[in-house]
């Protein structure tokens, strides 16, 4: 839609998620309509503070949706904006999870750390075409369970048919009703879906992509049904600036959702 | 965002003043400057009230003083936000030297009659030694640039972005030919942190490190490279005992070459 | 009426340092004045002992933020002399041209930024923006002109970084060379203006008779070189400086307090105009003359006039240098270091500056002295103040008095800070 | 088409037509003690008689006093930093009462003829192509200039301490990419015409018809350029620095490494970059502007809360092996033509042959 440069968008409203995140509900500025992948991110800056690279959550009413949290300049800037403020958007850009491609398959999403936009979005788009897909697996790890956000729509999920929502605590004390204590990967162990014939989506930190690949294979899931959306330094989003390569690849443009395979050898490998 | 101004208090503690100049030598720039930011104490230009409630307390100059020392800690109680502006304020700056002194006493007698009337602290030091500071703009002085910067981005309600990138960076972009390469020069650039807009070098001389020293320093692998230009220990502790010999990794190769200078000279 | 007045001002900020006024009167008569200096000891005389000499102009710079080049200059020209390096034309005229550039922005800072705020009532001029901003910004332009010859040669206006022994790390480039001849240009009519609107301020007679010491010209006005001259009918070389001008050290001040043959003594534009008014091109003085301004005078007032004077002149010889195209040449010339003594003086926008260095063989320096001018006016200062305190008339309010000595010290532009408002103002009255 | 042959003293003419056809001529010349391309008003500042010594982390010129121009083999920069600006504003924007406003910055490209570009500069102009050209976003500042190149590239005679363009198949001889391209010999220069626009400059001027003797002393020359000291390993082997990641010797080399950058901003294929916002100090206009960046600075690795390459063995490593081996994946070829760039100009004197051969050696891992 855009590259280079950015068009305006107008904050309509802020939803405050949880202390420090925040969904922001933007008008974008143009002619032609904002299409996108579910997984794909925009460049989103402020006027004299920066640029930050989000996911995009969605878009309703006319409006495109950006959950941030703030965690340093320009996010805590972003969510501290007023009604009617503008910023600058750029995108979309990078490739989102394939969701076309899974029709027909048990869909199963993995995510750890506090919500995971890119994941949540896909799975709103799987629900709401419900009749695609066979079942829906969602784990979900957090460190503790008011961590959770969106708990509503958790609760939604789960009482869904054919859907099955596990969630785990790593720092929490006491379990808690429909809570395993312990990490997302010791989820997998319940989760119950065809492995061969499913699509995994994960998305999270490094360490919890690797620790959820023995897991994988113990289930039998072949490494080609794995889909992860990766995290590196943005300064363009095109591919251009070379801040976000892993080994061969550019984050932002053959990403940052990836085939599995194609970044294997580099996952989790320090200092790439 | 703030919607009003932001107040700003400049505090001077032991310094040359040249730091403060960044402010009203900058000409149309200050007038809009003044679009944003409200002094309300600025001795130097004019304006008195230490002790009036701001957000942004800038403080220039090191801690020589016991007075300097007062001052300070009440212009930290005063000041929603603390940064030190150069050299002197970050690391103690050039009068920091007299710390390296064997025997302080005989300094002050080389150069006053009296040294009884002279009050002062044994050492002379950096800003956040004694208070807890917010944020740092290296240089000696400060430039302009970073200083509106600085104000710009609290004022918008931002952590100023730091940049303690390596002075060769800015360097290469403008396009200098590296002195170090071509003239076997001390630089130091590969040690010391932007923001001059690589002065030196465009002029063709070595950086003596006005700015401090920069992220990850490898001073030990620079000095080594150093001696091999033929620069003996002392010329080595020369050029880091110099604006910023109070920082640690500065400190650190002060040390370590007059140890070999020592041990030379055996 | 009779009434004790016991006038403290806890610290003026700095004069390289800090400084206080305490006065105290009974009756007509002061008891005691002083102009305290508490600058922190910064030992810069201390430290530069073990320093290899290129070391020196670097260091020495960070000694005062208003006029770094000063220092580095005096210090390099005084080592030129003991190395006997024969500098070329074109080097000579560079540095000249720098030096003028340390005037134009020094002096247009004071008298904008320190002065004017008294002509008019306010604390600050920062205050002044929006009332009289078409002043300030022509004090700016100034400024500004004087900022980018200081640029020009030495990278930047605070601790420049293009002077050294033997010349300049490189010359200056076509386009900033142009740049600047541009800025020159279009500052010399806001520098008449500016003269004029000096003529026109209301400036109080407070004429007294005193010493003044400056650099004398011979046929041009003096900058960076030449003999000293003093009112008293002294001429000297700077080598002989120290055998007529003595340091002492006082309880009340860790600045030292200069004597010329034990007299107090003023140094500055007003004591360079004094000396050299003879030597300022005709169509200069012509200027002044036209708008009432007088010269040599011993009204210390009107030193804002001085001020203003040689900005005009700075500007004129900065448009006569920089019509020419970029000098070509060496930056600098080769030398050999050597063993000795050496001394030298330049005129500072704030007055004369004293350095004297004695080298080792392999140019460290064994020992060094610098005087600054503002430690070589402080003794005047309190001179003035005890004469013009009482002439202005101690029946004043504490307020009226404090004003008075405030503008009597800024007179002395001794440093910035130091020309600026007195804090806490106390006064004990009985 | 046969090469021709100018005439030394007609030189000044190739420099004269390529004005006439309205080219800035841009040409090597001495300035700081380096070879750097820089506004050529006249062949006689070009560098006359000057060769370059140079080692790892030092360079040094010299007059030989010869009647020659292009003896020299490389200086700091070659064409990058014409077309990958050091510097580039990508936009610009402005608060206004009705929201903000975007402005895109608009290259202003001018028709550039360099003069004395060596074959591993062109190979490098190539590699940067793919990037900032033929990737999924063109670059509009560096297409715009890209399109109103003219090269006149020169083989090289002799061969610097730091060059191996042999072995990285990239020099010496040029062989694609120029407009035109000269051997310079005792007398003069052979000239040979690649594209159209070559044509319409060499149409211009007075080419005699070269003789025998002049083809020999090229041939000549450019044997004796092929002596080159260090030997790079070839790109199969390069992949296999992939297998050395936790190597002890990247520790060792990240005890003399500065992480100072100087690498990646003399090399001519490096690409990487950072954004800024900033704001014009008097009109208040905002500008996003792209600079140099290098995967040695510190936050190039950031993301929040992390540092991905948070040692400098790791930076070297990344470098190394980006430039040698994954780079191949992502253009089809090694990053490195060979200038020896990054080892003349490193503050450490560290060089990465050296260090790559030393890396793939037996005794390693
Ligand atoms: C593909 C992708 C999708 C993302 N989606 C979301 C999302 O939906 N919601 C959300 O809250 N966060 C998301 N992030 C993370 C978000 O980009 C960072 O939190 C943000 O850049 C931090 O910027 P800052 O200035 O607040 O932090 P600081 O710590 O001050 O960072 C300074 C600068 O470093 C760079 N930087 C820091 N962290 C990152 C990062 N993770 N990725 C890229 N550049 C970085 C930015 O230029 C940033 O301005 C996403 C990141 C990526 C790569
Ligand atoms: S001159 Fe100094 S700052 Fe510049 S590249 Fe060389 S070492 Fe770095
Ligand atoms: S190059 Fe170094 S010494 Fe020179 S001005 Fe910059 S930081 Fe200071
Ligand atoms: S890696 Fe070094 S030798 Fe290779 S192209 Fe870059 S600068 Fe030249």
């Amino acid at each position: 839609m855009t590259d280079y440069v950015p068009i305006r968008a107008r904050l309509m409203v802020t939803t405050e998620e949880s202390p420090g995140l925040a969904t922001l509900h933007l008008k974008v500025q143009s002619e032609t309509p904002f299409t996108f992948q579910f997984g794909q991110f925009n460049m989103l800056s402020m006027f004299g503070i920066g640029e930050i690279p989000i996911s995009i959550m969605g878009w309703q009413d006319g409006l495109l949706m950006h959950t941030i949290r703030a965690v340093g300049r320009v996010s805590t800037a972003m969510i501290g904006m007023q009604k009617d403020q503008e910023l600058g958007l750029r995108g979309p850009f990078g490739k989102g999870w394939p969701l076309e491609k899974f029709e027909g398959r048990d869909l199963v999403f993995i995510t750890a750390g506090l919500g995971c936009a890119p994941v949540v979005a896909a799975i709103n788009y799987a629900v709401a075409h419900r009749n695609r897909y066979r079942r829906i697996v969602i784990l979900q790890g957090v460190k503790h369970h008011n961590d959770l956000l969106w708990q509503p729509k958790y609760d939604a999920w789960r009482t869904m048919g054919d859907c099955q929502v596990l969630l785990a605590a790593s720092e929490e004390s006491k379990r808690k009703h429909h809570w395993k204590l312990g990490l997302v990967t010791a989820l997998l162990d319940d989760a119950e879906f065809d492995p061969r014939h499913c699509a995994v989506m994960i998305c999270g930190p490094e360490i919890m992509m690797l620790a959820a690949m023995p897991f994988l294979q113990k289930h039998q899931v072949r490494d080609e049904d794995i889909y992860l959306s990766m995290e590196r330094n943005f300064q363009c989003g095109m591919g251009a600036c070379g801040h976000c390569q892993i080994g061969p690849h550019f984050v932002c443009r053959d990403g940052p959702v990836f085939h599995y395979p194609d970044v294997k050898p580099w996952l989790g490998v320090k200092g790439f | 965002m703030l919607q009003r101004p932001l107040k700003v208090a400049i505090h001077k503690l032991t310094s040359c003043s040249g730091c403060q100049l960044a402010f009203i030598n900058q000409g149309p720039k200050l007038l809009k400057l003044l679009e944003f930011v409200e002094f309300t104490h600025f001795i130097e230009a004019g304006l008195f009230a230490p002790d009036q409630e701001v957000d942004v307390a800038l403080i220039e100059g090191s801690v020589s003083t016991h007075d300097d020392l007062k001052r300070l800690v009440n212009a930290r109680q005063r000041a929603k936000l603390l940064v030190s502006i150069g050299a002197c304020a970050t690391s103690g700056g050039v009068q920091a030297l007299r710390n390296m002194a064997d025997d302080k006493e005989n300094w002050k007698r080389a150069v006053y009659a009296h040294p009884e009337f002279i009050e002062e602290l044994q050492d002379c030091t950096a800003v956040a030694t004694h208070v807890k500071v917010d944020f740092e703009l290296w240089g000696c002085p400060v430039t302009q640039q970073q200083v509106t910067e600085c104000l710009r981005q609290l004022h918008a309600g931002v952590k100023p972005k730091d940049n303690a990138e390596k002075l060769c960076m800015e360097c290469k972009r403008q396009g200098n030919v590296c002195v170090l390469i071509t003239q076997q020069a001390p630089c130091l650039g590969p040690v010391v942190r932007t923001g001059c807009g690589a002065l030196c070098p465009s002029f063709g001389k070595a950086c003596y490190g006005c700015f401090g020293p920069s992220e990850q320093p490898n001073c030990e692998s620079l000095t080594n490279r150093m001696t091999g230009f033929g620069l003996m220990p002392n010329d080595i502790v020369h050029r880091f005992a110099a604006i910023h010999s109070q920082s640690p990794p500065y400190q650190q190769q002060i040390a370590r070459w007059r140890l070999q200078d020592l041990e030379g000279s055996d | 009426m009779s009434r004790e007045i016991k006038l403290n001002v806890p610290f003026i900020t700095r004069v390289e340092g800090e400084g206080a006024l305490q006065l105290s009167a009974k009756g007509d008569e002061i008891e005691s004045l002083q102009l305290q200096i508490f600058e922190p000891p910064r030992l810069f005389e201390r430290f530069l002992q073990g320093k290899p000499h290129t070391d020196v102009a670097d260091l020495s710079a960070r000694i005062c933020g208003i006029c770094p080049m000063a220092y580095q200059l005096t210090s390099i020209l005084a080592m030129e002399s003991l190395f006997e390096i024969e500098l070329p034309d074109h080097i000579v005229d560079l540095r000249l041209l720098m030096n003028l550039g340390e005037w134009l922005q020094s002096h247009a800072l004071h008298i904008h930024f320190l002065a004017m705020p008294d002509f008019y009532g306010y604390d600050s001029a920062v205050q002044m923006a929006a009332k009289h901003g078409d002043l300030l910004t022509r004090g700016m332009q100034i400024q500004e002109a004087g900022n980018t010859l200081m640029r020009l040669l030495g990278g930047r206006s605070v601790h420049p970084i293009g002077l050294q022994v033997g010349g300049f790390a490189a010359l200056p480039d076509k386009g900033a060379w142009q740049h600047a001849r541009q800025l020159v240009n279009d500052a010399i009519p806001a520098a008449i203006q500016l003269l004029q609107w000096t003529a026109e301020l209301p400036i109080p007679d407070h004429s007294q008779d005193f010493t003044y010491v400056s650099l004398l010209g011979e046929d041009s006005y003096p900058i960076n070189g030449g003999n000293i001259a003093c009112s008293n009918g002294l001429t000297i070389t700077a080598q002989q400086y120290p055998q007529h001008f003595k340091e002492h050290h006082v309880s009340h001040s860790t600045a030292l307090y200069s004597l010329v043959d034990g007299q107090d003594y003023l140094v500055g534009p007003l004591a360079r105009v004094n000396n050299n008014y003879r030597t300022i091109p005709e169509h200069i003085r012509h200027l002044a003359e036209q708008c009432g301004l007088e010269f040599p005078n011993m009204n210390m007032f009107t030193s804002i006039q001085a001020r203003a004077l040689e900005c005009l002149w700075a500007l004129f010889e900065a448009q006569q240098m920089l019509q020419y195209d970029v000098p070509k040449g060496q930056a600098h010339v080769p030398y050999k270091v050597r063993e000795g003594e050496c001394s030298f003086c330049t005129e500072a926008p704030r007055g004369l500056i004293f350095h004297h260095y004695e080298l080792e063989q392999d140019g460290t320096v064994a020992k060094c002295t610098i005087i600054p001018p503002t430690s070589q006016n402080q003794a005047r200062i309190e001179q003035d103040l005890k004469q013009s305190v009482k002439q202005y008339g101690l029946h004043h309010s504490d307020n009226e008095l404090k004003l008075f000595c405030e503008q009597v010290i800024r007179n002395y532009d001794p440093c910035i800070s130091c020309s600026t408002h007195f804090l806490d103002f106390t006064i004990t009255r009985q | 088409m046969e090469k021709g042959f100018l005439p030394r003293e007609n030189l000044s003419q190739l420099h004269a037509v390529l004005c006439q056809q309205g080219y800035k001529v841009i040409g090597p010349q001495v300035k700081d003690g380096a070879i750097v391309f820089d506004g050529l008003r006249d062949i006689a500042d070009l560098p006359w008689g000057i060769v370059e010594h140079t080692e790892a982390g030092a360079y040094r010129l010299e007059d030989t006093g010869d009647n020659r121009c292009f003896a020299w083999n490389n200086g700091p920069q070659g064409l990058k930093p014409w077309l990958f600006k050091s510097q580039q504003t990508v936009w610009r924007g402005e608060a206004t009462s009705d929201g903000i406003r975007f402005k895109s910055e608009q290259p202003s490209p001018q028709p550039l003829a360099f003069i004395g570009i060596r074959s591993c500069d062109i190979s490098a102009l190539y590699l940067q192509d793919k990037h900032f050209m033929h990737s999924a976003y063109a670059d509009p500042w560096y297409t715009a200039q890209r399109k109103q190149l003219c090269l006149i590239a020169v083989n090289c005679s002799r061969s610097n301490d730091t060059c191996f363009c042999e072995s990285t198949g990239d020099g010496v001889e040029a062989t694609y990419g120029y407009d035109i391209l000269l051997d310079e010999l005792d007398d003069g220069y052979l000239v040979d015409v690649k594209s159209e626009r070559g044509r319409a400059i060499t149409a211009a001027l007075p080419l005699q018809p070269g003789s025998q003797q002049h083809h020999k002393q090229a041939q000549r020359q450019l044997k004796n350029a092929r002596h080159q000291q260090r030997v790079m390993p070839d790109a199969e082997q390069l992949l296999k620095l992939l297998e050395h990641l936790n190597d002890k010797h990247w520790q060792d080399i990240a005890e003399r490494c500065l992480a100072c950058g100087n690498c990646t901003l003399t090399c001519p294929t490096c690409f990487c970059s950072k954004q800024e916002a900033e704001v014009e100090p008097v009109s208040g206009e905002h500008h996003q502007v792209r600079y140099w960046d290098s995967c040695f600075s510190e936050k190039h690795g950031y993301i929040a809360g992390m540092q991905l390459r948070g040692d400098v063995s790791q930076r070297y490593r990344q470098w190394m092996t980006h430039k040698l081996a994954t780079w191949q994946a992502q253009y089809d070829r090694s990053g490195c033509v060979g200038c020896g760039r990054c080892i003349s100009w490193c503050p450490a004197a560290i060089d990465i042959v050296a260090e790559a051969n030393l890396i793939l050696g037996d005794d390693h891992d």
